[in-house]
Parts: structure tokens; C-alpha cells; sequence
């Protein structure tokens, strides 16, 4: 399931519901990503993020990550998928997204929930731009993100 | 065809959305970017580079060279950062 | 923080207050095991799963698990590790273990949380038997959870 | 020292925990086993196979060549299978 919304969640709820019911799930991994108050990995980058806002392109933000669920199922054997992305305005401490999957077998889940959130960082249209005690500026691509994104291409 | 730009590109070129009718022999996302380029100095700037640069027509990422239609949308913006 | 419970836990309640206030988290990665109610692997393994007994050996089972928490904590930039293991009478469906990572990036809270669930599953001294139609069978280990822990082992 | 019989070793065994004073000699974990074996049929039945125990000392995983002392509380027991 897809979801793409500016109102928070609530990732206790979204587990409990996640997890109910299927006597064949033998394990559910979930990420659960946040807004840092800091500017963590650049050098010299010492303002304080106070808070971001999410642009999307909506339409193709469905269908990407549609896509990107559809991708996952073919090369796992998952029960169920659940992702969560918000847009909008968010402060430092706010949840940004949430990925579930739900598996017979610990590894696929694991797998899978690591390469949803890989290949959503690079294909789905988000764009952060963050709101730091200097000004504000949009975030640019990682090559970590691409490099992690990549691990995940058939060889 | 419909012309949308994200993130700083909507910026740079000063509008987010624009609707343009390219005169005959432009048939690519390339060739439609070099005619972009002529509408003004944002756009220009706003394509200048075109390594941050990202494409998708209707909803799917396309290289440069990927053919263009009538009635199309046509959206360009930078590297996805969400997450 | 290690807890070893006979009692059942609240996954969703476990992360709401685990993912709580750190302005620091970027990512909180979370496994959640549970009992399946078939034997899924083995060929020919038809007798229905009716439920499980764990047991463990209390002492070395923490002892054990702090020490896995401590090699994680030395490996990755944790801000907070949480592993819940139950014990005793488990009906399928019945939640067994938790594990959650909280780091700054996503790449540590996602290998944090599944190397702490393959050390796990190789090192905390905990056995199943197996309830099932055709009687009781002590869970046999399986090379692939060895396979999975030896490859976190530095080389 | 005090031993501990976990998972099937215990039911084979047919306990889960004795106390044993080991003649002088007994020194390391193997060679506690192999006094071990001499006390019963199950004893001897549940050490038949090595290579499906596996043994603590003091709540530390230890090989069989480890070193034992009075006090020692030592624990056999199958591969584990938790998580």
C-alpha cells in the first residue's frame, strides 16, 4: 500500500495494523526515517536545521513508488508492503516516511525494506529543501545514494 | 504539451507550469530543452547544466533523447532527494 | 536496552517510545519475529505449526544479548538499541522477538538492526520445540542463519 | 561445579542440572565430558555427537579444550534456534 500525504502518522498504529492477522508472516522489517536537527555529514555545514519542506510531483510520485513496490514484490516473497511518505512543511523531530514489509522469512523482509527505502531515495520525485538558522537551501543528491541504490541493479 | 519544472528549477525558470507549442522538428526531450533555452535568461540558466538535471515525460524518467508528442507532460527537475 | 519477558510486548507502543526525542535519529530500523503457523522450508514438513516453546537459559541469554548490543554499539553510530526475546508458550501468531536500531543515517540503523537479529539468532541461548500435528520436535539450527551471522564477521 | 542441561541434552540426559565433583585429572572441558559419559546411558547417549553441542563456561561460549575449575557452572546445550 501507498501512501502519500502531508498529515502526520503514527508508526505505532501503522505497525500494530501492519503486522495483524497473517499466520504466514514470519517477520516484518520497518524503517522509520526522521528529520534531524543537524546538518550531520558536511564539513562546515554547522547551521542548525530549524525544520524542511517537501516538494513532490504528485502523480508520478504514486506511480514511482507503485513501481518501486511492484519491483520489490517480484524480487522478494513479501505478504505485505506499506509505504508512507509525507510532503509539506516539517520540523526538526517530524517524520518524513515509513517502510514496511512483511515476509515468511526474516532476510527477504530485511532485504527488501533496505532496498524500498534505497531505490525510493533516488526514484521517487521528493525534493527537500531545509530550513537552517542561514537561509534556506535546497538539499542536493547524494552519491551515496546512488551508490546505495546501486548495490541493488541485477548484475 | 505541458511543461512543469520542480524544485529550483521552477525557480530559475520563474514559473512552475507552462503550457508550449514548439515549432515543427522538435521531437525530443533534447531538442525541445535547446528550444526552451531561447524563451529567456531563467530558462536558460535553468538548463545551463544539464548533469543536475532530470526528465520524465508523462510521469516516467526518460533520457534526452526520448521521443516528444503533442499533449505530453513534460517535466524536468533536479536529482530526487526524499526520503 | 535488553529485555528477556515471558510476557507478550506492544510492538507499535515499543517504537512510539523508542523513535521519541532524540533530535538526533534520522532512521530507526525496526525487525519484529514472529510465529509463523506452518513449516515453511523443509520438503515434506506438512504438520501444521500449532505453536512453539522457547526456551533459554536465563543469565547467559542476557549476558549474551548485552554483549551483542555492545558489539553493534561499537560498530555502527547507534543512539539507542532496543532487543525484546520472549520465552515460554508461543501460539502462531505470537510475537517472539523485537529488535529496533536508532542512528543518524539509514545505512547504520538498517545493518545495526540485521546484524543484532543474525548474531542473535546464532548466539543468544534460546531453543524452540515445536507443537505440531504430527507431536513435539526441538527445532533443529540451520546453516543459512550461521551463513547470515558469518557474514558480519570482520575479515 | 555445577552442570546444565538445556533443549534435548536435558530429556536425554534426564535432567537439567547436577552437581558433580569430577576426580583430579578432569581439567578441561573435554575431559569432563568423557567422565561425564561414564555416568549413565543418557550421559553417554546426549556427548555421543560433539559436533551438536555446544558448551559455556561461566555463561561464555568456550571450546572444548577450555580450562574448568571448581565453581564453574557449565552448560551443555544443542546449537541455538531463538530470534
Amino acid at each position: 500500500m501507498i501512501r502519500v500525504q502531508a498529515d502526520d502518522f503514527d508508526p505505532g498504529a501503522e505497525l500494530a495494523a501492519f503486522s495483524a492477522g497473517n499466520g504466514k508472516v514470519g517477520g516484518v522489517c520497518m524503517f522509520l526515517g526522521l528529520v534531524r536537527d543537524y546538518l550531520g555529514d558536511e564539513p562546515g555545514a554547522a547551521a542548525n536545521v530549524r525544520g524542511m519542506t517537501l516538494e513532490h510531483y504528485p502523480g508520478m510520485t504514486e506511480r514511482q513508488l507503485a513501481a518501486i513496490e511492484a519491483e520489490a514484490r517480484d524480487r522478494w516473497p513479501l505478504h505485505e508492503v506499506l509505504i508512507i511518505h509525507r510532503y509539506g512543511r516539517l520540523e526538526a523531530g517530524a517524520r518524513i516516511v515509513l517502510v514496511a514489509t512483511a515476509s515468511s522469512h526474516r532476510e527477504a523482509a530485511f532485504q527488501s525494506c533496505h532496498f524500498l527505502m534505497d531505490w525510493l531515495k533516488t526514484k521517487a520525485p521528493f525534493w527537500k529543501i531545509e530550513h537552517t538558522d542561514g537561509g534556506d537551501q535546497w538539499v542536493a543528491a547524494k552519491d551515496q545514494d546512488d551508490c546505495a541504490a546501486d548495490r541493488w541493479n541485477k548484475k | 504539451m505541458n511543461i512543469l519544472y520542480f524544485a529550483w528549477l521552477r525557480g530559475t525558470v520563474g514559473q512552475g507550469e507552462e503550457r508550449v507549442t514548439p515549432p515543427a522538428g522538435i521531437t525530443t526531450v533534447g531538442s525541445l530543452v535547446a528550444w526552451l533555452k531561447t524563451r529567456s535568461d531563467g530558462h536558460a540558466l535553468a538548463f545551463a547544466d544539464l548533469t543536475v538535471v532530470r526528465v520524465a515525460v508523462n510521469q516516467d524518467y526518460v533520457g534526452w533523447d526520448h521521443p516528444i508528442a503533442t499533449g505530453d507532460e513534460i517535466a524536468f527537475f533536479p536529482p530526487v532527494t526524499g526520503g
